[in-house]
C-alpha cells in the first residue's frame, strides 16, 4: 500500500496506462511541460515523448474533434478538459459525434475516448472553474459517465476508462485532488466493476446516494449521525451513466429512505432520475419521499458564498432529519 | 465578387469549351484514356445522383442530396487518392464515393432511413457521411495524426506515405470547428488535404455571406497554402490534388483546395432554389457543365465516339436499374437491433428496455 | 378567429413583433429570401429589412455570440437554429453567456434573446434533424424553455417570449408545424401567462404530463380512453424551465396517478424531475409511482423505425393500465 | 518564430531605448504632455498591478491575474477610444479599465469572490470581464452590429461615430468564436477592432503552438486588414489603435491589431512560469520593458522630471493604499441576494429555495 494523493494516483494511473498501451495518448492545454495546471500529467511528456502527451492548441472542440479522428485509427486519446466550465465549446463534438459514432457505425466502430474533467467547487475559484455539468452528459446516450471520490477508486477508474472501448466521460473531483488515500500499486486489477456503484459505508435508517466530492461530505455526515444513534448507509455511486440500479435499489429497499446528495444545480440533476428510479421501483417499500440536496437552481456563486451554496454536513443532516421524521 | 478568371490564382487545365489550357504551375500528366476513365466516373456518378433524385420524388427516399454539377470536384479529387491515403466526406460527396468502390444502393440507407452511415461496401479508408457542418474537418485532423504516428508521412519511400483529404463546402468555412482544423493542422504540420467545394451556395446563402474574398486565401492567415481550382475541370481538379497530396504525404503539412463549382440543383430535395437565384445564373453554369466540356475534349480529340458513349449510356442504364432495385430492396432492421448498437459494452438499462421494447410489441402480436 | 398552421402562427406572432417594437431583429441561417428552411420567417426579410431580418453565416456559435453582444445594447434578437441537432455548436455561448449575464452583472442586465429551435422527430429525417434537447436548457439556470403545443399558443408564445427580458429557449415541434387551428389574431393579449401549464382536457383517472409533439398524441390516447370509460387529464406543460408544480401538482394529487410522456431520451429527460417533484410533494396521495413514457436511451434512430422509437398511443396507454392497475 | 523588426510589417515608434524612430505610416501626432499622462496611466496600471498581487499573496484575494508588461498596449490603445465607441475587454486588461474610468477597487470583487463583474463604477460602454477564452469576440461584433443599427457608424459627422474595441491573448485566436468573429466582422462590416495582445504564451503554451506565422496575417485571411505593432511602445499602440478605430468608425469594417508584447509575471497567481520557460527570455524582455522606454524618453527631452517622478511615486503609493483598504472592505454579500439575480422575472422555484434556504439559515440562530 502507498499513500498517494488523488492526483498524484491518477498521475500514476495514466503513467500504468501509457506504459501499457502504445496506442494511448494524452492530449490538452498545458498538459505537458507544466503537466497540467493541477500538475496531474506532471512528468508524463518527459516520460513518453510530445507524439504522445500533446501540448494542444486552445481549443476544446479542437481537441475533442481530433481525438475522434485519432481513435478511429486505433488510438486511445484521453484528452484533459482543464476546468469544467470549459467543457462546453467541444459540447457538440461529445454529444453528436464522439457519443455516436458507434451507433452511427451500425455498432462496428468503437470509440476509446477518455475526457477527464476536473469538476466541482469549494476551491474558492472564479467563475466557470466550479461547475458540475455531469447531468447534461449522463442524459447523452453513447456516453460512459464515471466519477471517482477516492485516490485508490481514481487509480483504478482511470485506468479502467482507458481500457474501455466506449467513451467516458471522467469527472474528477478537484477539491479532493489533495485528499490523500490508500493505493494498492502493486494488485494486479481492480476489485470493481468501473460501473459499479459501492457501498462505502453500511446503516440502516437511511441511505445516502452521492458520489465525487460529496462522498467525503457524506461520510462525515454519516460519521456525525452515527452518534446520535442513526444508522445511515452511504453509497458511492461511481458511475453516473449507466447507474447501477441494482446497488441503488436494494440498498433502498433495506432502509426505506433516500437521500441523494450533489453539488449539481437541483433541477434535472442526477437526484431527478435517481429519485424517479427508487419511486418507481420501490413503490411499496419507501417510507419517506426520496428527497434531494443539492446546489441550489443557480448559476454557481462567488466563492465568498459558496459554502452556502454547496451541500454540506448540516443541510445533509437536516435533510436526514427530514426523511426520518416523515 | 467577380468570376475568377484563368491564371496563376486558379488553375484551369481545361477550358468550358473543351480546349486544354496551359498553366504556369499545374499540368496534366495522363493519358486521354485516364481521361475517357474519369469521364465515365462523372456520367456515372449524375447517373446514380440523377436516380436517386427521382427515387426520393417517387416517395422511396425521404432526403438526396444531389451533387449535380460537382462531378468534375469529386472525380477528379477523388482519383488523386491512393493507398494508404484516407478519405473523409461531408454528405453530398457520392462521386467520391464511387472512387472509393462503395456501392452506390449504400449510399441510399441513410437517405432511406434504413440505416445510419456505417455501408457494408465502406472500405476502411472512407470515413461516414457526416451532417453536422464542419464536424468532420477535425476528425480528418485527428486521422492526419495518427497517419503521422503510424509512420507513414514524410517516409523516404513516397510510395508508402499517405495523408487524408476532407470534404466540405463553402458554407462550412464559417464554422468555427473548420478554423480549429486548419489551426490544428498547421500547429502540428498534419498531412492532410481540406478540400472545399465551393459551390456558391450554402443553402440559400450565397458565398459571399460567408466571405468577402476568395476562400482559398483563407489558408494563407493560417500558415499554410491555399489554391483555387476550376472545379468543373476534372484536370485541373486532378493535378491540384495530386499536388497538395503529394506533398501532404511528404510531411509538409496541410493545404487548402478551393474547388470552384456550382450546385447546378437543389440543395436537398427538400430545396426550391428559385426562392433566392435566377434562372439566367444556372444557365451560365450550365455551359460550363463538368461532363460536356470533357467530353467535347475527347470527342474532339478521338479519345471516344459515339458508340463508346452509347455503351456508357447502357451501362448507366443498368447502374440506374441496379439503384432502384436496390433501393426497394434495403432491408429494413428491426428497432431492436439498434439497441446493442449504442455502446460496445451495453449497459442492463439499455438491454432491459430492448426487452420491455419486444415484449411489448409482442402482446400486439394477436391483436395485430 | 381565423385558422392557421402552426407554421403560420409563428409567422404572424413574428411579424407583430416586428412591427411592435423596433428593437426586435431576427437572424438566423436562410431566414431571409428562403424564410428559413420550414418557411416561418417567410416575407419577413421583405417587409423588414435586411437589417432587421439577418441572414447570418453558417455558424451557430456566432449566431448566438452577437445576438448577445446585440441584446447587450438593448435590441431583442430572435435566433433560429435550423434543426435541434445543431444547437451544439452554440451550447457554450448558450449555457456560459446568454444564461449568465445577468448573473455576472449583478442582476442588473437583461438578456432578452429569443432562440427559436425546431425540434423534435417524426418527420422521416436523417440524423441529427429529430432530437429532443430540452432537458439540456431546462438543467440550466438563467435560460427559461417553453413549447407551444398549438398553432394560438405558438402565435402568442412567441410574441411572449419576445417581449421577456429573460432569454427564452422556445422549441417548436416541428412535426407539428403545418397541423392546423384556431387563432384569434384580434385578440389584444394572451389569455395565459408564458410559464403557465394549461389543463387541456380534464379528467379523473390519471393525469397525463406532457408538452409539445406530445400533446396532440396524448389527446387522442386520451379520447381513446374515454370509450373504454377511462378518465384521462391532459396537461400540456408548455413551459419546461419554469415548470408549473401547482397545476400538476394539482392536477396529480386529484387524479392519484401521473404519466409523463415526452420523446426525449429518457434518463434524465424532464419527466424525471417531474417524477422527483411529484413523489416528493405528494407522496401519500400518490396511488401508484409515477410512470415515464418516453423515448429510449438510444440516440435517434433511422427514420424507417422512428415510429418505434417515438411514444405513440398505444404506448401510452399501456402506461395507463399500468398506473391504473398498480 | 524570429523577433519582429521595425518596419512595415512592425509598427514601432519608440525603440527599447527610448528613442524615437520614423514609421512609413505612423506617426505621433501628440505632445509629450500627453505621453507623459500616459507614463503616469502606465504606472498607476502597474502599481494596481502588483498591489493586487501582493493582496493575493496575502490571501486577500483567491487569484489574480497580472498585466505586467503588456502596459503600453493596454494604455495606447485605451487611450484610443472615446465616446460613443464601446470597449470589450479580456480578464487581464486592469490598464483599460483603470483608463475606462472603473475604480480599481471594483476590479477586485471577482478575484475576491465578493462578487461577479458588475462593478458600480462600470460605465455603460464597458463589457464585463469574459474568462472564457474568445467567448468575448463575438459579444463585440454582436456590439458592432448594433453600432450600425443605432446608426452611429459612417455618418459625415465623424465625431459622432464609433466603433468597438475588443481584447483578446493569442492564445485565444484558436478558439472557433474568435474565427467566427472574424467571419460576422467581416461579413457585415461590423465597426470592431480585434485588439490581441500576444504576450507570446497562453499559460504555458508558447505562442507558436497556436500558429506558426505571426497572428496578425490571420485577418488577410478573413478579409481585412491585420497590423501587427510593437505592444510594449505605447506611441505606436495609441497610433495603430486610433487609424483602426477611425476605420470602423467611417464604416470601413474590422481590423486586427496583434500587439507584440511579453507577460512578465505569471498568467496568474496560481502559475509557475519557471516549469515552461528560461530566466534569460524573461530577461531579454525586461529589457523592453514599456514603461522605462517612455520614461527614458521623457527624461531626456525634459518632460518629466525627478520631481515629477516622485509625485508620482506619492500618488501611487496612494493608490496603493486605497486598493488594499478598499479590498479589505469589500462587503460580502448575502447568498439570498443571488436568488434574485438570475432572471429580471424570478420563477417560484428559485423564490422558494431562497426562502428555504433563509429559513434554514434561520434554524441556526440559536445554535451558532
Ligand atoms: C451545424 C449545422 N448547422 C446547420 C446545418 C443545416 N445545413 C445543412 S447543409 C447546410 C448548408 C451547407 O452549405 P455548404 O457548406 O456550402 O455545403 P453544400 O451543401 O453547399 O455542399 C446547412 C446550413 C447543419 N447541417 N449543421
Ligand atoms: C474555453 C477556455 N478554455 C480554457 C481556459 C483556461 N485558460 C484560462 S487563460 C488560458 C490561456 C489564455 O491565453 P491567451 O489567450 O494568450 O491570453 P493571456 O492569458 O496570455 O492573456 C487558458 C487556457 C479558459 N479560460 N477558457
Ligand atoms: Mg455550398
Ligand atoms: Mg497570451
Amino acid at each position: 500500500m502507498t499513500t498517494l494523493t488523488m492526483a498524484k494516483a491518477l498521475n500514476a494511473g495514466l503513467r500504468k496506462a501509457l506504459a501499457a498501451e502504445p496506442k494511448v495518448l494524452l492530449a490538452g492545454e498545458d498538459i505537458g511541460k507544466l503537466g497540467g495546471v493541477f500538475r496531474v500529467t506532471e512528468g508524463l511528456q518527459a516520460e513518453f515523448g510530445r507524439d504522445r502527451v500533446i501540448d494542444s492548441p486552445l481549443a476544446e472542440s479542437g481537441i475533442l474533434g481530433t481525438a475522434v479522428g485519432l481513435a478511429l485509427r486505433g488510438y486511445r486519446p484521453v484528452v484533459e478538459i482543464q476546468f469544467d466550465g470549459f467543457v462546453y465549446p467541444a459540447f457538440d463534438q461529445i454529444v453528436s459525434q464522439v457519443s455516436r459514432i458507434r451507433f452511427r457505425s451500425g455498432g462496428t466502430q468503437p470509440m476509446p475516448i477518455v475526457v477527464r474533467i476536473p469538476y466541482g467547487g469549494g476551491i474558492g475559484a472564479i467563475e466557470h472553474h466550479s461547475e458540475s455539468p455531469e447531468a447534461y452528459f449522463a442524459h447523452t446516450p453513447g456516453l460512459k459517465v464515471v466519477t471517482p471520490a477516492s485516490p485508490s477508486d481514481a487509480y483504478w477508474m482511470i485506468q479502467q476508462a482507458i481500457a474501455a472501448d466506449d467513451p467516458v466521460i471522467f469527472f474528477e473531483p478537484k477539491r479532493r485532488y489533495h485528499d490523500k488515500g490508500e493505493v494498492d500499486l502493486d494488485q494486479q486489477s481492480a476489485d470493481l466493476s468501473l460501473f459499479s456503484a459501492r457501498v462505502v459505508k453500511p446503516g440502516t435508517h437511511a441511505t445516502l446516494l452521492t458520489y465525487g466530492p460529496m462522498v467525503r461530505t457524506c461520510l462525515e455526515a454519516a460519521m456525525l449521525a452515527e452518534q446520535e444513534g442513526r444508522s445511515l448507509e452511504v453509497v458511492d455511486l461511481r458511475s453516473l451513466s449507466p447507474l447501477d440500479d441494482a446497488v441503488i435499489l436494494e440498498s433502498v429497499r433495506r432502509t426505506g429512505r433516500a437521500i441523494v446528495v450533489h453539488e449539481a444545480v437541483g433541477t434535472l440533476g442526477l437526484g431527478a432520475e435517481i429519485a424517479a428510479r427508487i419511486q418507481q421501483n420501490c413503490f411499496y417499500e419507501l417510507d419517506a419521499p426520496v428527497l434531494r440536496v443539492t446546489g441550489y437552481d443557480l448559476p454557481y456563486p462567488p466563492s465568498k458564498v459558496e459554502d452556502a451554496y454547496l451541500p454540506d454536513l448540516d443541510r445533509v443532516l437536516d435533510a436526514v432529519d427530514r426523511s426520518l421524521s416523515w | 465578387m467577380t468570376e475568377p478568371m484563368p491564371g496563376p490564382d486558379f488553375v484551369q487545365l481545361l477550358d468550358p469549351q473543351g480546349n486544354r489550357v496551359e498553366h504556369p504551375d499545374f499540368s496534366y500528366s495522363g493519358t486521354d484514356a485516364d481521361l475517357a476513365a474519369d469521364l465515365r466516373d462523372m456520367i456515372l456518378a449524375r447517373r446514380i445522383d440523377t436516380e436517386a433524385t427521382a427515387l426520393q420524388r417517387k416517395g422511396e427516399l425521404g432526403l438526396w442530396a444531389p451533387l449535380l454539377g460537382q462531378e468534375a470536384s469529386q472525380i477528379g479529387s477523388a482519383r488523386a487518392v491512393r493507398d494508404p491515403d484516407l478519405i473523409v466526406p461531408s454528405y453530398r460527396e457520392h462521386g467520391v464515393a464511387w472512387c472509393a468502390g462503395i456501392d452506390p444502393v449504400d449510399l441510399l440507407t441513410t437517405f432511406r432511413g434504413t440505416g445510419m452511415t456505417d455501408w457494408p461496401s465502406r472500405p476502411e479508408n472512407f470515413h461516414f457521411y457526416s451532417f453536422v457542418i464542419g464536424t468532420q474537418t477535425l476528425h480528418a485532423v485527428g486521422m492526419a495524426m495518427a497517419q503521422q504516428r503510424d509512420g507513414v508521412v514524410g517516409n523516404s519511400e513516397p510510395e508508402a506515405n499517405g495523408a487524408t483529404i476532407v470534404y466540405f463546402g463553402d458554407g462550412a468555412t464559417s464554422q468555427g470547428d473548420v478554423n480549429e482544423a486548419f489551426i490544428f493542422a498547421a500547429s502540428f504540420a498534419a498531412p492532410v488535404v481540406f478540400f472545399c467545394q465551393n459551390n456558391q451556395y450554402a443553402i440559400s446563402e450565397p458565398m459571399v455571406l460567408q466571405s468577402k474574398i476568395p476562400l482559398y486565401r483563407r489558408a494563407a492567415g493560417f500558415g499554410f497554402p491555399g489554391i483555387r481550382v476550376d472545379g468543373n475541370d476534372v484536370i485541373a481538379v486532378r493535378a491540384v490534388t495530386q499536388w497538395a497530396m503529394e506533398r501532404a504525404r511528404r510531411g509538409e503539412g496541410p493545404v487548402l483546395i478551393e474547388a470552384y463549382t456550382y450546385r447546378m440543383g437543389a440543395h436537398t430535395t427538400s430545396d426550391d432554389p428559385t426562392k433566392y437565384r435566377a434562372s439566367t445564373e444556372e444557365d451560365s453554369w450550365r455551359a460550363k457543365d463538368p461532363i460536356e466540356r470533357l467530353k467535347s475534349y475527347l470527342l474532339r480529340v478521338g479519345a471516344i465516339d459515339t458508340a463508346w458513349l452509347d455503351a456508357l449510356a447502357s451501362e448507366s442504364d443498368a447502374l440506374a436499374e441496379r439503384l432502384r432495385a436496390g433501393c426497394l430492396a434495403l432491408p429494413v432492421p428491426t428497432f431492436e437491433s439498434f439497441f446493442g448498437q449504442v455502446y460496445v459494452d451495453t449497459p442492463e438499462l439499455l438491454l432491459r428496455q430492448r426487452d420491455e421494447q419486444l415484449a411489448y410489441e409482442a402482446s400486439f402480436e394477436g391483436a395485430r
